[in-house]
C-alpha cells in the first residue's frame, strides 16, 4: 500500500491528486482538486489546493509517502520528487484510459502531443513552439471577449453552421481576426468553431508528426471541450486519413498530469524502498 | 575549502563576459610601448595557426550572448535570420570589437558570407577577409585551392603589419596548437569519464575563454583545471548521459546549458566548440612538411563532420554521431540548433534518421543566443531524461 | 462652424480629431476599436463632436454678461458633469444587459443574481461620484476599463467559491459589456446636455443664479451648426471606412504629417500603437522620406502592455506609474505578447519585485522599437514620439534613456500629451487640404 | 491574344517535362542541378536531361501546390525555419515526385552540385542523395568576396570541371566528352544571351515596353533553365526581341495580368526573389498603382549577362567557369550594391524595392544594408517588404498591400514636394 500525491503546477491552474497503489497494481483514488490560479499567487493557490485535497481525502500530510510534483512545481517545498509534464501526462492518460496510445495535452499556454507504448513510455513528442494561438488561454480570452461562459464554448461550437477559420498564427493577431469577424456580423458559434478548427489543424499536425496511432486521449484544461473534440476528429479524418486514430476525452482529463505524478511517485517510492532493502 | 577549479572557471567567466575585450587590448600593449595586433574570426573554423604565426592574437567572435542588448544590430537583419550576425554587428558598432585589427569570415554559411561584405561597408578602415574553405574535398582540387588561399591570407596578414609567415614559423605555431589540441581532448575525456567532476557549463566557459586568451596561456589554464577537477569528489547522480549536437555556431546562453544539466542530463559530448576542435588529431608536422599543405590536408582528412562542410559520398550522414554515442556510452542525443540556422536545421533530418536506425533516443529544439525563457526546453529535456531514466530502470 | 474631421481607425483604439477653418483642433474623441468598426468610428466621432460643441458652449458662456469672469470654471464643471452622465448612462445600460444575461442560460437557474447585481451596480454608481469629483485622480478614457475593473473588484468581494462562483459573475459582465460597446446608446451632448446641467447645478450653492444663463448658453450652443466639409480616414482599419479612395490616407503619411504639425522641427517619428510599430523619417515639410514598420508579430506593441495590465489587474494608465516605482530593471528578452503573462509570473515566483519587472518590460518594448528606428535610418533631430504608448510615463522614461545612450544628448525628444491623436491629426490636415481644393 | 513568344515558351517547357517523364524508361541520363551555375550546355553535350529542382518548386508554388508539399516535408522532420524550396522539393518527392505538369519526374543519375552562391544547395543535395542513393559531383564555385574573378578561382573551377564533373558525366552518360559539340552549344547560348540582354535593357525606354521583374521572370526562363544552347532558345529570344521592338515602335507599356499597363507612373528597381504563391496578386499590386519594374536582380541569378559576359565557344570551360563565378548571388555584397545603384541610375528609376524572402539567406542576409546604401547613394527612396518564395503562410497580402500603398503615396508626396499636390495624388488615380 503506497499513498502518493501528485501536484501539477500549471500556468492556468493547480491540480492535485492523491492516490493509493496496491501490490496487485490496484490504483485507488482519494482526491482530485483543480483550482484556477487567475492572477493569484501560484504558491498560495498551490498550498490551498494541497490542503483541500488532503481534506477531501481525509488525510494529513504525514499519510502521504511520496509527494510528486510536475509542471512548474520543482520548487514546491514539501515535495519528494519531480517528474516532467509529458511523463506524467502519459502516465495519467493511461490510467484514465488504458487503451490510450497517444496523448494530446492542451494546457493554458501550451499544447503537446505524445505517442506512448502500452506502459506509458513516451516514444515521441512534439510541442507547439513559440506562438500561442492554439492554447487554452487563447480560447478563454476569446470566449471572454465574446461573452460566452467557458463551459458553454464546446456546446456552442457544436451548433455552428458556417464556421470561419482564424488565420493568424499569433494569438494577438488572431484576436484581431475575431474582432473583425464580430464586426462583420459572423455568428458567435461560427467564430468559436472556427477557432476550434484552426486549433485542430495544428493539433492534427502535432499528432501526425509524432505518428500517433490508435486511441488518442485529450488531457489538460481543454479536454472537456466537446467542440474541440469534434473538430479534431474532423481534422484528423481529413488531414490524416492514413492514421488509424480515435480521439477520446475524459471527464478527468485535466487531472492527468497530477494523477500521473502521483502514480509515478508511488512507483518511485516502492522502487527506492526495494533498492534500500536489497 | 575553495575549489581551485571553480576559481579558475570564475576567471574564465570574467574573460568571456567582458564583451569589450579588455583582455585583448591589454595583450596588445607591449611594455616597450609598441602594439601587437589582434585579429578576430567568426565561427565555425579558421586555422588559428596562421594568425599565430603572423604574431597576431587570434580572437574568436561568437556573438554577445544574452547580456548584449540589440538595438542597431536588428536594423541590419530581418527577424528570420539567426541571432549571431546582429549581435556581432551590434558589438562592432558599439565599439566592443575595437581591439581587433581585422576580421576573418570563414565560409560557414550565407549569413556569415554576406556579413563579410557588410563588414567591408560598415568598417571600411578595418581589414576584412573572407576565407573560402574548400567544399571539394579532393586534395588535388580543394586541397590545393585551400592551401593557396591560406597563403594569400598569410600575405594579407603580413601586409597588416604581421611577421612573415615562413614555413618555420608556421610549423612552430602548428606545434603549439598540437599541444593545445591534446590538452583540450584530455579535458573532454575527463568529462566523458566523470561528468560529475566536470559540469558542462564549466567546461564550456573554460573552452570559450580559449577563444580569447593566447593559446599558450589557455593550454596552461586547461592543465591546471584538469589537475584540480580530476581531484574532485562529487557524487555521481543517476542522470542519463547525453550528447548535445547542432550548436556549433551561434552559442546557446549559459542558462540553457545549465537548464539541460538541471533537468537531469549529464552532457558527455557536445559540439558547442566545434571550431576549436575542428582538426581532430595533432598534425605532428615534420621539418619536411610544407605547413600550408599540411593544414589543408588535415582539413580534408581529419576535420570534424560539421554541417557546414560538404559531406562526401560514402557513409551516410549521422554515422559519425552514432559512433560518438557508442564511444561515449551516451544514452541519448539532444539536437540543439540556433533558430533559422539552415546548416544545422537542414542536417537534422539526416541525423535523426541515422539515430532512429540505431534506436538511439533523441530530442531536439531550437534556441537563440539570447533566449530568455527556458521553460519549454526544461520540460523537454526533463521529459527526455525522465524517459531514459524511468524506462531503463522500469524495463 | 465649418470643420473637417480626421479619423484614425487603429487596431486597438479609434481616434477622431475635428478642426475648424482656422486649423485649430476643436474636438477629439477616442474609443477602443474592440467592437464593431462602424460603431467605433461613430463613438469617436460623436465624442469629438461633443468636445467641439463644448467649446461652443464655453464660448456661449463667455458671451453671457452674468457669467462673465467665471466662464472657464463653469464650463469645466459642466464638462465634468457631462462625462459623469455619460458614464452613468453606460452603467445603466450595462446593468440592464447584465440582468438580461442573468436571466438566460445557466445563470437563469439562480434567483439571487438580481440582488447581487443591484449591490454591485449601486456601489459602482457611488464610485462614479468619486471618479468624477473635482480633483479626482486620473482615470481611463475607456468605459470598458473603468467599469470592468470596478465590477471585477466588487464581484471578487461578493463571490464565494462554494456558493457564488466568481466565474459566473464575470461571465455576466463579459456578455453585457460586449453589447454595451456595440450599442452604447446616445452619448451626445444633445442627448445628455440637460441632465448634465442639472447634475452640475445640484452640487452648487449658486445654482439659482446661474441656472437660467447657463441653460440659455446651452440652448445657444446647441443651435449652432457644425458643418463637416471633409473627412479623411487612416489607420489599420481604414479600408473599412465608407470613404472614397481619395479620402483615405496611409497611416504612415498621416503620422508623419501629424507629427510635423505638432512639432514642425520633427525629422524622425516613432509611433507605437496597439499592434504595430512604425519608424518614419520626414523632411522639413512633414513629407515622409523613408519608413519601416513591423508586422506579423505583435510583440512589443501596445497590446503587450494591455496583456500585462490585465494580468496584474490594473488599468493601462496605472501600469507606467507603477513601473516608475521600480528601482532595478529586470532583464526581459522576450516581448512575445502572449507569453508576457507567463514570463511575469515566472519572474514573480523567482522573487523579483513587480515594479522592477515592469520596469524591465517597458525597457524591452522600447528596445524593440529602437531597433526599428535604427532600421529606418536612425534618429535625427528632432525626434517625435506618437501613438498611445507614448502616454505611458515608464515607456517615456525608457525611451529617453535609450535615445540618450545611443544617439547622444543633443537629440530633442518631443512627446505631446495628445500624441495618441497624431494619426487623426494628420488625416484632418489632409482633409483640410482636400476641402481647400474643392 | 497571346504573344507568340509566350506560346513558344509554353511549348518548350511542356516538351521538356514530357521528355523528362520518359527519361528513366528510355535510359536517358538525368542530371539534377541548380539554376545558378547550371552547366546546361555541358550536360546537353552529353545528351543528359537537366532537372532543376528550384524550378519545380517555383512552379509548384505558382500552381498552389507548394503549401501541401512543405507541410509534408515539415512532417518528415524539417524545420519551419529553413528554405522552402528545399522543403517543397522534398515534399513533392515524398508525395510521388509528380512534377508541375502532372507527369512524374525521373530519378536522378547524378546530382551535379554547382555550389554557386548558396550554401543551402549543398544541404539540398545531401538530402536528395539520401533519398536516391546516387552520386554527387561537387563543383565548388568560390565566392567573389573581393569583387573580382581571380585566375586562381577560374583555374580551380576549370580543374573541377575537368577532373570532377566531366568524368562523372561521362560515367552516367556512357559518352566521351565532346568539346566540339560543347562549342556549338555555347555559340548558340551567346546568340540568345545577346537578345535577352537587349530585351532586358529595353526597359530603359520611357514608357518601358516590358516589366523587368514580373515579366522578366518569363523572359529569363528558357535561358536560365534547360534550354541554353538549343536552337529553340535562340528562336524564342529572336521572337521575343521582335515583339518588344514592335511594342516600342507602338509606344506600348508592358503586359500585366490586368492587361496592358498604360501611363506608367512609377519606375522601380526590384531586388530579391519573387513570391510565387501569390505571383499574380503581387504583380497586380504593382499594376494597380501603374508601377513598372524596370530592372531587377532576380533576373540575374541564373547568369549576369548585362555587364558583358557571354558564353564563349573559343574558351569553353573557362567561360563556363566564369559564368558560374559571375552569377548574381555569387557577388559580394558591395558588388551587389554597385550593380543595383547602376540599375537605378541607368534605368532612371524613381523607386527601389526589396522583396526579402524568408527562405533565402543568400539573398536576404544584408538586404537592409543594401536598402540604406542605395538610398544614400542614389537619393531614391527604398521600400522593404517581407514574404517567402513558396510558403503561402508567409505572404500576407494585406500587410504587403498596406506597405506598397504607403510607399507609392510617399513617392508621390516626395515627387510633388508641395503640400497641395499631396492631396491631389490620390485623386488622379481613382477611376
Ligand atoms: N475545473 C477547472 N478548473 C480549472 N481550470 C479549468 C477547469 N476546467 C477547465 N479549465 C481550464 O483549464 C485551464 C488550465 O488547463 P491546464 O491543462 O491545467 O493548463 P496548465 O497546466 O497550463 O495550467 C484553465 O486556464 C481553464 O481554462
Ligand atoms: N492612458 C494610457 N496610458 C498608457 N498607455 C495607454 C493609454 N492609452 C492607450 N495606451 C496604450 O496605447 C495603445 C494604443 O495605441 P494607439 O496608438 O491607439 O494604437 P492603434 O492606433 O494601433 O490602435 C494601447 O495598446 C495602450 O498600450
Ligand atoms: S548560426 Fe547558422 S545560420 Fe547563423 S551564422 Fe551560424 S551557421 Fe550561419
Ligand atoms: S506572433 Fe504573436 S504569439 Fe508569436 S511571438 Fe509574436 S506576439 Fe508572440
Ligand atoms: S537559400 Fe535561396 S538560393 Fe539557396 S536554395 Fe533556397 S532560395 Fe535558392
Amino acid at each position: 500500500m503506497t499513498i502518493a500525491a501528485g501536484i501539477d503546477v500549471g500556468s492556468g491552474a493547480i491540480k492535485v491528486s492523491i492516490y493509493e497503489t496496491g501490490p496487485d497494481g490496484a490504483e485507488t483514488r482519494h482526491a482530485l482538486v483543480a483550482e484556477r490560479i487567475r492572477r493569484r499567487d501560484p504558491t498560495v493557490v498551490t498550498r490551498e489546493s494541497w490542503e483541500l485535497a488532503l481534506k477531501h481525502a481525509g488525510m494529513v500530510a504525514g499519510d502521504v509517502a511520496y509527494v510528486a510534483t510536475t509542471g512548474d512545481g520543482e520548487n514546491v517545498p514539501w515535495a519528494t520528487g519531480h517528474f516532467y509534464g509529458m511523463t506524467t501526462h502519459a502516465r495519467g492518460a493511461l490510467h484514465l484510459d488504458p487503451t490510450a496510445r497517444a496523448v494530446l495535452d492542451v494546457g493554458s499556454l501550451h499544447a503537446r502531443a505524445m505517442k506512448m507504448d502500452p506502459r506509458s513510455k513516451v516514444l515521441k513528442y512534439r510541442m507547439t513552439s513559440q506562438c500561442a494561438s492554439g492554447t487554452g488561454q487563447f480560447v478563454e480570452n476569446i470566449a471572454r471577449y465574446l461573452g460566452v461562459p467557458a463551459e458553454d464554448v464546446g456546446a456552442r461550437s457544436l451548433q455552428a453552421t458556417e464556421p470561419e477559420m482564424v488565420s493568424s498564427i499569433c494569438a494577438v493577431l488572431a484576436e484581431t481576426d475575431v474582432i473583425n469577424m464580430v464586426s462583420r456580423g459572423i455568428d458567435t458559434n461560427d467564430i468559436l468553431k472556427g477557432i476550434h478548427m484552426s486549433m485542430s489543424l495544428r493539433f492534427a499536425k502535432l499528432l501526425r508528426s509524432v505518428g500517433a496511432d490508435g486511441v488518442v486521449l485529450i488531457t489538460g484544461g481543454q479536454s472537456r471541450d466537446v467542440g474541440l473534440l469534434a473538430t479534431l476528429r474532423e481534422a484528423l479524418a481529413k488531414k490524416a486519413k492514413n492514421l488509424q486514430v480515435e480521439v477520446r476525452n475524459h471527464e478527468q482529463g485535466i487531472y492527468a498530469g497530477a494523477i500521473g505524478a502521483a502514480l509515478w511517485g508511488a512507483w518511485r517510492h516502492d522502487y527506492l524502498a526495494r533498492k534500500e532493502a536489497s | 575549502m575553495s575549489d581551485p577549479a571553480s576559481a579558475l572557471i570564475d576567471r574564465c567567466e570574467a574573460i568571456v563576459n567582458d564583451l569589450d575585450h579588455t583582455s585583448v587590448a591589454d595583450w596588445k600593449r607591449q611594455s616597450d610601448g609598441t602594439e601587437r595586433k589582434a585579429v578576430g574570426f567568426l565561427p565555425v573554423y579558421v586555422p588559428r595557426e596562421v594568425i599565430h604565426a603572423a604574431g597576431f592574437l587570434p580572437v574568436g567572435v561568437v556573438g554577445g550572448g544574452d547580456a548584449l542588448e540589440i538595438i542597431r544590430g536588428d536594423a541590419y537583419f530581418q527577424s528570420y535570420i539567426c541571432h549571431l550576425p546582429r549581435s556581432i554587428i551590434e558589438m562592432g558598432l558599439g565599439g566592443k570589437l575595437d581591439a581587433l585589427d581585422g576580421m576573418i569570415f570563414p565560409s560557414t554559411c550565407d549569413v556569415i558570407r554576406n556579413l563579410s561584405g557588410m563588414w567591408q561597408l560598415l568598417f571600411p578602415d578595418k581589414w576584412a577577409w573572407y576565407l573560402d574553405v574548400p567544399q571539394n574535398l579532393s586534395p588535388r582540387l580543394g586541397g590545393r585551392f585551400y592551401a593557396h588561399d591560406l597563403q594569400l591570407m598569410a600575405k594579407e596578414l603580413e601586409g597588416l603589419g604581421g611577421l612573415e609567415v615562413t614555413p618555420e614559423r608556421l610549423r612552430g605555431s602548428i606545434e603549439v596548437y598540437d599541444v593545445h589540441r591534446g590538452i583540450t581532448e584530455d579535458v573532454f575525456a575527463l568529462r566523458r569519464e566523470a561528468p560529475e567532476k566536470v559540469p558542462t557549463w564549466e567546461l564550456y566557459m573554460l573552452i570559450r575563454a580559449g577563444l580569447i586568451l593566447p593559446v599558450e596561456d589557455h593550454s596552461e589554464l586547461m592543465v591546471e583545471y584538469l589537475e584540480s577537477a580530476s581531484k574532485r569528489t562529487a557524487k555521481r547522480r543517476d542522470n542519463p548521459r547525453v550528447i548535445v549536437a547542432g550548436a556549433f555556431c551561434e552559442q546557446p546562453p549559459m542558462g540553457l546549458i545549465r537548464t539541460l544539466e538541471r533537468a537531469g542530463c549529464y552532457i558527455v559530448e557536445d559540439d558547442f566548440s566545434l571550431g576549436q576542435r575542428w582538426l581532430r588529431e595533432p598534425l605532428r608536422i615534420t621539418d619536411e612538411d610544407e605547413p600550408f599543405g599540411a593544414l589543408a590536408k588535415a582539413f580534408l582528412e581529419h576535420s570534424a563532420q560539421g554541417a557546414t562542410r560538404f559531406h562526401p559520398d560514402g557513409e551516410p550522414k549521422g554515422e559519425e554521431l552514432v559512433r560518438q554515442v557508442r564511444e561515449c556510452e551516451a544514452e541519448g542525443v539532444i539536437l540543439a540548433s540556433p533558430s533559422f540556422c539552415d546548416p544545422s536545421l537542414l542536417d537534422r533530418p539526416m541525423i535523426t534518421a541515422a539515430l532512429d536506425r540505431e534506436g538511439i533516443p533523441w530530442t531536439g529544439f531550437k534556441y537563440a543566443e539570447n533566449t530568455g525563457q527556458f521553460q519549454g526546453i526544461r520540460e523537454q529535456a526533463g521529459t527526455f531524461s525522465d524517459s531514459i531514466r524511468l524506462w531503463s530502470e522500469a524495463s | 462652424m465649418r470643420t473637417v474631421i480626421g479619423i484614425d481607425l487603429g487596431s486597438t483604439t479609434t481616434k477622431a480629431v475635428i478642426r475648424d477653418e482656422d486649423g485649430r483642433t476643436v474636438g477629439r474623441g477616442i474609443t477602443n476599436s474592440r467592437s464593431n468598426y462602424d460603431v467605433a468610428c461613430a463613438v469617436a466621432r460623436t465624442e469629438a463632436m461633443n468636445q467641439a460643441r463644448m467649446r461652443l458652449l464655453a464660448d456661449a458662456i463667455g458671451e453671457d454678461d452674468e457669467l462673465a469672469g467665471r466662464a472657464e470654471p463653469l464650463a469645466r464643471s459642466l464638462d465634468r458633469a457631462f462625462r459623469h452622465e455619460q458614464h452613468n448612462a453606460q452603467l445603466d445600460e450595462l446593468r440592464k444587459q447584465c440582468e438580461v444575461a442573468a436571466d438566460s442560460g445557466r445563470a437563469a437557474e439562480r434567483t439571487d443574481l438580481g440582488s447581487v447585481l443591484d449591490t454591485i451596480f449601486d456601489q459602482l454608481k457611488v464610485d462614479a461620484e468619486r471618479m468624477f469629483a473635482p480633483l479626482a485622480e486620473s482615470r481611463s478614457d475607456f468605459f470598458r476599463d473603468m467599469a470592468g475593473s470596478g465590477y471585477q473588484a466588487k464581484a471578487e468581494q461578493i463571490a464565494d467559491p462554494e456558493t457564488l462562483p466568481f466565474d459566473l459573475l464575470l461571465g455576466l459582465y463579459d456578455q453585457a459589456i460586449l453589447k454595451v460597446e456595440n450599442a452604447p446608446g446616445d452619448l451626445s451632448l444633445e442627448a445628455l446636455g440637460a441632465a448634465s446641467l442639472k447634475r452640475m447645478l445640484s452640487k452648487r450653492g449658486d445654482s439659482d443664479r446661474v441656472r437660467e444663463p447657463l441653460s440659455a448658453a446651452l440652448r445657444r450652443a446647441m443651435a449652432q451648426d457644425i458643418e463637416v466639409m471633409c473627412e479623411v480616414g487612416t489607420g489599420y482599419g481604414r479600408v473599412r471606412l465608407p470613404f472614397p479612395k481619395e479620402q483615405i490616407r496611409s497611416e504612415i503619411l498621416c503620422h508623419g504629417l501629424g507629427a510635423h504639425m505638432m512639432f514642425p522641427g520633427t525629422r524622425t517619428v516613432l509611433d507605437i500603437g496597439g499592434q504595430d510599430t512604425k519608424a518614419i523619417q520626414v523632411d522639413d515639410q512633414g513629407i515622409v522620406t523613408s519608413f519601416q514598420m513591423n508586422d506579423r508579430c505583435a510583440a512589443g506593441c501596445g497590446r503587450y502592455l494591455g496583456y500585462i495590465a490585465d494580468e496584474m489587474n490594473l488599468g493601462l494608465h496605472e501600469l507606467g506609474p507603477l513601473a516608475m516605482e521600480g528601482t532595478k530593471e529586470v532583464r526581459i528578452n522576450s516581448t512575445c505578447t502572449v507569453f508576457a503573462g507567463a514570463e511575469l509570473r515566472d519572474r514573480l515566483s523567482l522573487g523579483e519585485k513587480r515594479e522592477d519587472i515592469l520596469l524591465g518590460l517597458h525597457r524591452a518594448i522600447v528596445l524593440r522599437a529602437m531597433s526599428l528606428v535604427a532600421r529606418s535610418g536612425g534618429i535625427d533631430n528632432q525626434f517625435t514620439w506618437t501613438g498611445g504608448v507614448a502616454r505611458n510615463p515608464a515607456a517615456v522614461q525608457a525611451l529617453k534613456m535609450l535615445v540618450r545612450e545611443n544617439y547622444g544628448d543633443e537629440i530633442e525628444i518631443n512627446i505631446d500629451p495628445s500624441s495618441i491623436y497624431t494619426g487623426a491629426l494628420g488625416a484632418a490636415e489632409f482633409a483640410t487640404r482636400l476641402a481647400g481644393e474643392a | 491574344m497571346k504573344d507568340r513568344s509566350m506560346e513558344l515558351q509554353k511549348e518548350l517547357i511542356s516538351g521538356h517535362y514530357d521528355r523528362l517523364s520518359r527519361a528513366n524508361d528510355e535510359g536517358k541520363p538525368v542530371v539534377y542541378t541548380f539554376v545558378p551555375g547550371n552547366l546546361t550546355e555541358l550536360m546537353l553535350s552529353f545528351d543528359a536531361l537537366p532537372v532543376l529542382p528550384e524550378i519545380n518548386a517555383l512552379q509548384s508554388g505558382m500552381r498552389k501546390k507548394s503549401g501541401g508539399f512543405i507541410t509534408a516535408a515539415e512532417k518528415a522532420g524539417h524545420s519551419e525555419d529553413v528554405c522552402s524550396y528545399v522543403k517543397c522539393d522534398l515534399g513533392m518527392m515524398e508525395q510521388g515526385n509528380i512534377g508541375p505538369t502532372g507527369k512524374a519526374l525521373p530519378k536522378p543519375d547524378l546530382l551535379l552540385l554547382s555550389y554557386t552562391g548558396c550554401f543551402t544547395f549543398m544541404k539540398w543535395f545531401e538530402l536528395l542523395r539520401e533519398k536516391y542513393d546516387c552520386p554527387v559531383a561537387m563543383l565548388h564555385v568560390p565566392y567573389q568576396s573581393r569583387g573580382e574573378i581571380t585566375d586562381d578561382m577560374r583555374e580551380y573551377v576549370v580543374k573541377q570541371l575537368r577532373e570532377e564533373v566531366i568524368p562523372k558525366l561521362e560515367q552516367v552518360s556512357g559518352k566521351k566528352y565532346d568539346e566540339d559539340r560543347l562549342k556549338e552549344l555555347l555559340g548558340r547560348s551567346a546568340q540568345a544571351e545577346d537578345d535577352l540582354v537587349w530585351v532586358l535593357e529595353s526597359a530603359k525606354h520611357k514608357p518601358s515596353p516590358i516589366d523587368g521583374y514580373f515579366g522578366g521572370v518569363y523572359y529569363i526562363g528558357p535561358l536560365f533553365t534547360a534550354f541554353r544552347g538549343t536552337p529553340e532558345a535562340v528562336e524564342y529570344y529572336r521572337t521575343l526581341r521582335s515583339e518588344v521592338e514592335q511594342r516600342i515602335a507602338d509606344g506600348l507599356g508592358p503586359i500585366t495580368p490586368e492587361g496592358e499597363l498604360k501611363d506608367e507612373r512609377y519606375r522601380i528597381v526590384v531586388e530579391g526573389t519573387p513570391n510565387w504563391t501569390h505571383f499574380r496578386e503581387f504583380w497586380k499590386m504593382f499594376a494597380d498603382e501603374r508601377a513598372v519594374a524596370v530592372a531587377s536582380t532576380y533576373t540575374k541569378v541564373g547568369g549576369l549577362y548585362d555587364t558583358g559576359f557571354r558564353h564563349d565557344p573559343t574558351r569553353p570551360l573557362e567561360s563556363l567557369a566564369e559564368y558560374c563565378l559571375g552569377c548574381y548571388t555569387n557577388l559580394s555584397l558591395p558588388a551587389r550594391i554597385s550593380l543595383i545603384e547602376k540599375y537605378v541610375n541607368e534605368y532612371e528609376a524613381g523607386g527601389f524595392l526589396i522583396n526579402s524572402v524568408k527562405s533565402c539567406n543568400s539573398f536576404s542576409a544584408g538586404q537592409l544594408l543594401i536598402l540604406r546604401e542605395i538610398e544614400k547613394r542614389t537619393g531614391v527612396p527604398g521600400a522593404f517588404i517581407e514574404s517567402d518564395l513558396v510558403d503561402p503562410r508567409y505572404f500576407s497580402p494585406a500587410n504587403i498591400k498596406n506597405r506598397l500603398e504607403s510607399y507609392f503615396q510617399m513617392i508621390e508626396q516626395r515627387r510633388s514636394g508641395r503640400p497641395k499636390s499631396i492631396a491631389n495624388a490620390g485623386l488622379e488615380a481613382s477611376p
